[in-house]
């Protein structure tokens, strides 16, 4: 075994360059141990990436084992760039969603940009193409003075770039709080189709097959970017940390998609991965890892932007753009052929060995000699104490005079977590690649499989307020949401996929959190039968000491049978009756209206999975019946926002009216949430076969609705109001809190 | 009839363009690569959407000079027909084989959405499907759609009937909220003075099935057929 | 030789981008601004015996691909170095 | 006052736009290119009472608005008139 040599000019490597590159005393020490000796400078730098809380998952792997990974459906679980679910007719959807938080608070633009980026690589690393991208975003309160501008960058780059590769963005969600005034959230998913059977892998495998590098030549880019950053709290002040901004190159991209893409189908690609956080580092040492093997790379074969770059910086590198592969042997000509025909080299920079090491050259001379295992299996695992925080004082009520229900009505429809999001996602193309039959907009987003009349559906959710007062029922009732969503656009859940955002994991109260949103994602997932395939955490989401409230995001794909048979939320027939559907009575607890108003309780009830499994499935037997003519998902802002939002049909407005109970509690039944609740429309004749089939299946169904022609919405005695003025308002409010025409 | 697609790099709506053609209309559709000359025996070359090179510089700036535009410039010469949707209409006008230029948008931002279109001379071999004045709804997808020219071009444009699709309201007649992205005149779609060479913004690929935002834009492609015969 | 060209919005074609920036930096509080008009600017490092033929090469650069006589107009400087 | 400011992708910045531009030059036949980059040109038409009234306000429009510190550089020169 050769042994490493330190380059002129490196530092001594001690202690303190340790924890300057946030390894701490014992970490350094078990690295010496591993190797028998002191690392060099530039093993240094990769053992403090890949040891990161980013690469590693150290804090979070065990607890995210408790997540059910495992179905009939399930083809790929977590473990792999991205989870893969069996869809029928031979297709396999490859979904995954990822954090670019950190990166996005420093430069918005460039920050939400390479988010979109790396998620895309990570699902046609898979073999697959790419078909959908969703977006989660949150962002502080707009009197924050930055929100404007951080909304407008992220937006700018999130269409920036995914319209550029011709992925369509067909869905996300969009949440104004101060919580996150100094901490945004960027969680982006993206969903490709692969035919069984062709799905790529990154286990290495053949002893002696090539090591190609594929895409972007090697900057200085994000050097200790998304690792380091998201792996240590973030203070706006210490620019040290703050990396060299990655800089996205979208058209690279959609070359780089085309060109693997073409090559997976010669069947020489043993093994890829994208070089995504510390780059070529991770993807080479990862891929060799799942094989049980070791790899050899001679840096002076790397393609560099600039002269210069030294060992750990282009091991570091997170120049974005970039594909490492190992070829089968004596094919390497046939893959070059196909990456130059899209303008792009393929270089060889190394090959699979049988020693299991990491060995890196360069000029020559052996830079890095390092245990694979080191770096991937050996690295830490902690069980970070958890505990849960001392009871808050709870918030007191405010005194403020409860709002009319009308007046309720339309501040909600004017608040930004209510209001149209048409501002953002206008500015994404939701339409290329001919397959969105519903867009954004709506509960769910609806995709056709060309070639088949299967659809799939789509969404993503998260519940931050439900989540800041149980972490545990919050998260289920994120999933629940979801689930719901994509049932009540008549498909069945059938995979998820999560991006666990939270705070410092060395802070006890925050790994109770977090283990608390696992443990919720996990019973709901079991109990609609949904197993969680991919996903990704997302820690030290702090900013000087303050964490954000827990927000595990939760995407949900479903599948319709049949497209054609998809519900979408607006009611379409005048005279169709409205029922409401519901698995327990809401509540003001973490709701808009309580946002607005001031705090109204600060207890979440239980859930009840079964009954919420039952309405996601009674909603999927009415939609394949043609029961129903349209079904919304009732969320933020309540039921009366619900019964408006259906209204809004872009074919043409209409109206509806309900009629209330006597001795109904207006605030909490109108306006609260937290319970899965849908508002159905259809035709007399089905009403009671829907009734029926709900109330027997120990759902709540409330009665008394129907749309009409003339335009108003009308709610008991307490709402009358012109639908066309409601439309108004919801649509006008976020271009005019932007101050955009 | 047999079409040609276009792929440059970075073109996105062409397999669009290909699906709408093959699998919606049942035509006889070939894919033709930017560095090859061929075209591959084709009564109409498209040129798709996208961003092709980026759209780095200017939209279609670069792509103009891939080889496969001398051929089709050949194409054009000897009235062969030639439509470019979105990206590729702006590589015509960069190519001279359209008037005009698509600049950024007034709004400064990508727009999304499906808008209202007026038919304003159905004569062409790209509207006879169509009746004059007739209203079409097409999504338009594009950062930079702002159609400028000369003024005096403008006016011989329009006495010569070059002005194909406007964009208008519901009402079927232009306005400034009407118009996406500030396009003067609201002009969003022009031909050559030969007619045969055909620019548009709005994507008739992706209106031409139901459940996919109407079938409005088979009306373009059925007239290209009509035409071809 | 480094050439520098300078691609500007031609007289009379609306420059909305020019127009955004203005607002931009009248809502941040800066006033007498009389006009704000936003190009391009393009470094070019050349190898060229002599200025002429840098400049000859940059003019047919800028006719050919660097600017849309039609929309823009374009200056460029030659530096020697 | 006429302000002209060049703004540009920083050094050892990734400059796709520069490169795109260098590679279609170099396929349109262009030689001993030995780099491109592009970027921003914006010209002011300022109220101001003297040179370095004008240089002080382009120093802080650059710093708030036109330029990106993390990713570009700027430049300014002032002309009166
Ligand atoms: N919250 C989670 N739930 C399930 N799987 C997870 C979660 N977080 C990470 N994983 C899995 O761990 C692996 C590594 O995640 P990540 O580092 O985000 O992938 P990448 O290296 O491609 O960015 C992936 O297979 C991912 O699906
Ligand atoms: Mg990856």
């Amino acid at each position: 075994m050769s042994r490493p040599v330190a380059l002129p000019g490196e530092p001594p490597v001690d202690h303190d360059l340790a924890a300057a590159h946030g390894l701490t005393r014992d970490e350094f020490d078990r690295i010496r141990a591993l190797l028998g000796r002191t690392p060099t400078y530039t093993e240094l730098g990769v053992f403090s990436v890949m040891w990161s809380e980013h690469c590693s998952y150290k804090s979070s792997r065990r607890h995210l084992r408790m997540m059910p990974a495992r179905g009939e459906r399930v083809v790929q679980g977590p473990g792999e760039n991205a989870g893969a679910i069996d869809v029928g007719d031979g297709w396999l959807a490859v979904f995954k969603i990822e954090s670019h938080n950190h990166p996005s608070f420093v430069e918005p633009y460039q920050g939400a940009a390479t988010g979109v980026g790396g998620i895309l690589r990570d699902i046609f690393t898979m073999g697959a193409r790419p078909v959908a991208s969703m977006d989660s975003l949150k962002f502080g309160s707009f009197d924050h003075p930055r929100t404007r501008y951080l909304l407008s960058g992220v937006v700018a780059g999130i269409g920036g770039y995914g319209n550029c590769v011709g992925v369509p963005t067909v869905a996300g969600e969009t949440m104004f709080d101060p919580a996150y005034n100094a901490n945004i959230l960027v969680n982006a998913f993206c969903l490709g189709l692969v035919r069984r059977g062709e799905l790529l892998s990154a286990r290495a495998s053949g002893v002696g097959n090539p090591v190609l590098y594929v895409g972007s030549a090697t900057g200085r880019d994000g050097i200790h970017g998304a690792s380091l950053l998201a792996s240590a709290e973030f203070h706006a002040t210490s620019e040290s940390k703050r990396p060299t901004v990655q800089v996205g190159d979208p058209f690279t991209e959609k070359l780089l998609i085309e060109a693997c893409l073409e090559a997976a189908k010669t069947g020489a690609i043993v093994a890829i991965q994208d070089m995504g956080a510390a780059g070529l580092t991770s993807s080479s040492s990862e891929m060799a890892g799942r094989g049980g093997l070791g790899i050899e790379l001679d840096l002076d074969r790397v393609p560099l932007r600039e002269p210069g770059l030294t060992p750990y910086e282009i091991l570091l590198s997170e120049s974005q753009e970039r594909m490492l592969i190992v070829a089968a042997r004596g094919r390497v000509g046939e893959l070059e052929g196909i990456f130059t025909k899209w303008d792009l080299h393929a270089v060889e920079i190394g090959r699979i060995t049988d020693d299991r090491r990491w060995r890196v050259r360069a000029g020559g001379k052996v830079v890095a000699d390092i245990p694979v295992a080191a770096l991937t299996d050996d690295a830490p695992l902690y069980d970070r104490p958890a505990a849960p925080p001392p009871k808050p004082a709870t918030a007191p009520r405010t005194t403020a005079a409860a709002p009319s229900a009308s007046e309720a009505l339309r501040a909600l429809l004017a608040s930004p977590n209510v209001a149209s999001k048409r501002w953002i996602f206008r500015q994404y193309d939701s339409i290329v690649q001919s397959n969105t039959v519903v867009g954004p907009g709506g509960d769910a987003a609806v995709l056709r499989i060309k070639g088949t009349h299967r659809g799939l559906a789509l969404t993503v959710d998260s519940n931050p307020r439900a989540c800041a007062i149980d972490p545990y029922l919050g998260a289920v009732a994120t999933v629940c949401e979801a689930a719901i969503n994509v049932a009540a656009a008549g498909a069945r859940p059938a995979g998820i996929t999560n991006c666990l955002n939270y705070g410092n994991p060395e802070r006890p109260e925050i790994m109770w959190q977090f283990i608390r949103g696992v443990e919720g994602i996990r019973d709901a997932a079991l109990a609609f039968d949904a197993p969680v395939v991919s996903g990704n955490v997302s820690f030290y989401n702090e900013t000087e000491g303050r964490a954000i409230p827990p927000t595990p995001t939760i995407a949900v794909v479903g599948l319709l049978d049949d497209f054609h048979q998809r519900v979408t939320q607006f009611f379409s027939h005048p005279g169709d009756l409205v029922l409401i559907v519901r698995t327990g009575r809401p509540q003001l607890a973490a709701s808009e209206y309580a946002s607005l108003f001031g705090p109204d309780g600060d207890a979440l009830g239980p859930i009840d999975l079964a009954r919420e499994r039952a309405l996601a499935e009674g909603l999927v037997d009415a939609a394949q019946a043609g029961l129903i003519s349209s079904c919304h998902d009732v969320s933020d802002g309540g039921l009366a926002v619900a019964l408006a939002e259906a209204c809004f049909n872009p074919e043409g407005p209409l109206g509806a009216e309900l009629a209330l109970a006597p001795g109904f509690d207006t605030a909490r039944e109108l306006f609260g949430e937290g319970r899965s609740t849908v508002v159905l429309s259809a035709p007399l004749e089905s009403v009671v076969r829907l009734t029926e089939r709900f109330r027997t299946a120990g759902l709540e169904v409330i009665a008394g609705g129907r749309v009409t022609r003339p335009t108003r919405l009308r709610i008991g005695s307490v709402i009358d109001e012109d639908l066309l003025e409601l439309r108004e308002i919801y649509e006008r409010a976020l271009p005019g809190r932007i101050g955009d025409r | 009839m047999k079409w040609g697609v276009v792929t440059f790099p970075g073109s996105l709506d062409d397999r669009d363009t290909l699906h709408a053609l093959r699998e919606v209309m049942g035509q006889e559709a070939v894919s033709l690569w930017h560095k090859d000359q061929s075209l591959g025996g084709a009564q109409c070359v498209v040129l798709p959407g996208g961003f092709s090179y980026g759209d780095y510089l200017r939209c279609g700036a670069i792509a103009r000079f891939s080889p496969i535009m001398r051929s089709i410039a050949r194409f054009a010469g000897d009235g062969g027909l030639v439509m470019g949707i979105c990206n590729g209409f702006q590589i015509l006008c960069e190519a001279h084989l359209l008037p005009g230029a698509l600049t950024r948008n007034r709004s400064l931002s990508f727009i999304c959405e499906r808008v209202t279109l007026r038919v304003e001379n159905s004569h062409t071999p790209f509207t006879r499907a169509a009746r004059q004045g007739e209203l079409l709804r097409l999504p338009i997808k594009h950062g930079e759609g702002l159609y400028v020219a000369p003024e005096e071009e403008l006016r011989q444009m329009e006495e010569r009937g070059q002005v194909l699709l406007r964009y208008v309201g519901a009402d079927g007649v232009p306005s400034d909220a009407a118009n996406p992205n500030g396009s003067t005149r609201a002009i969003a779609g022009v031909a050559n003075q030969r007619f045969n060479v055909f620019g548009l913004m709005p994507h008739p690929e992706h209106a031409a099935e139901p459940m996919l935002g109407g079938e409005d834009g088979l009306r373009i492609f059925q007239s290209i057929i009509e035409s071809a015969g | 030789m480094r050439v520098k060209v300078f691609v500007t919005p031609r007289q009379g074609i609306l420059d909305p981008q020019g127009r955004a920036v203005e607002q931009a930096l009248k809502s941040l509080g800066f006033d007498g601004i009389n006009g704000v008009h936003v190009g391009r600017y393009i470094v070019l490092d050349l190898k060229a015996a002599s200025a002429d033929e840098a400049r000859d090469a940059a003019r047919r650069m800028c006719d050919e691909l660097l600017a849309n006589p039609l929309i823009e107009d374009y200056r460029f400087e030659v530096e020697p170095g």
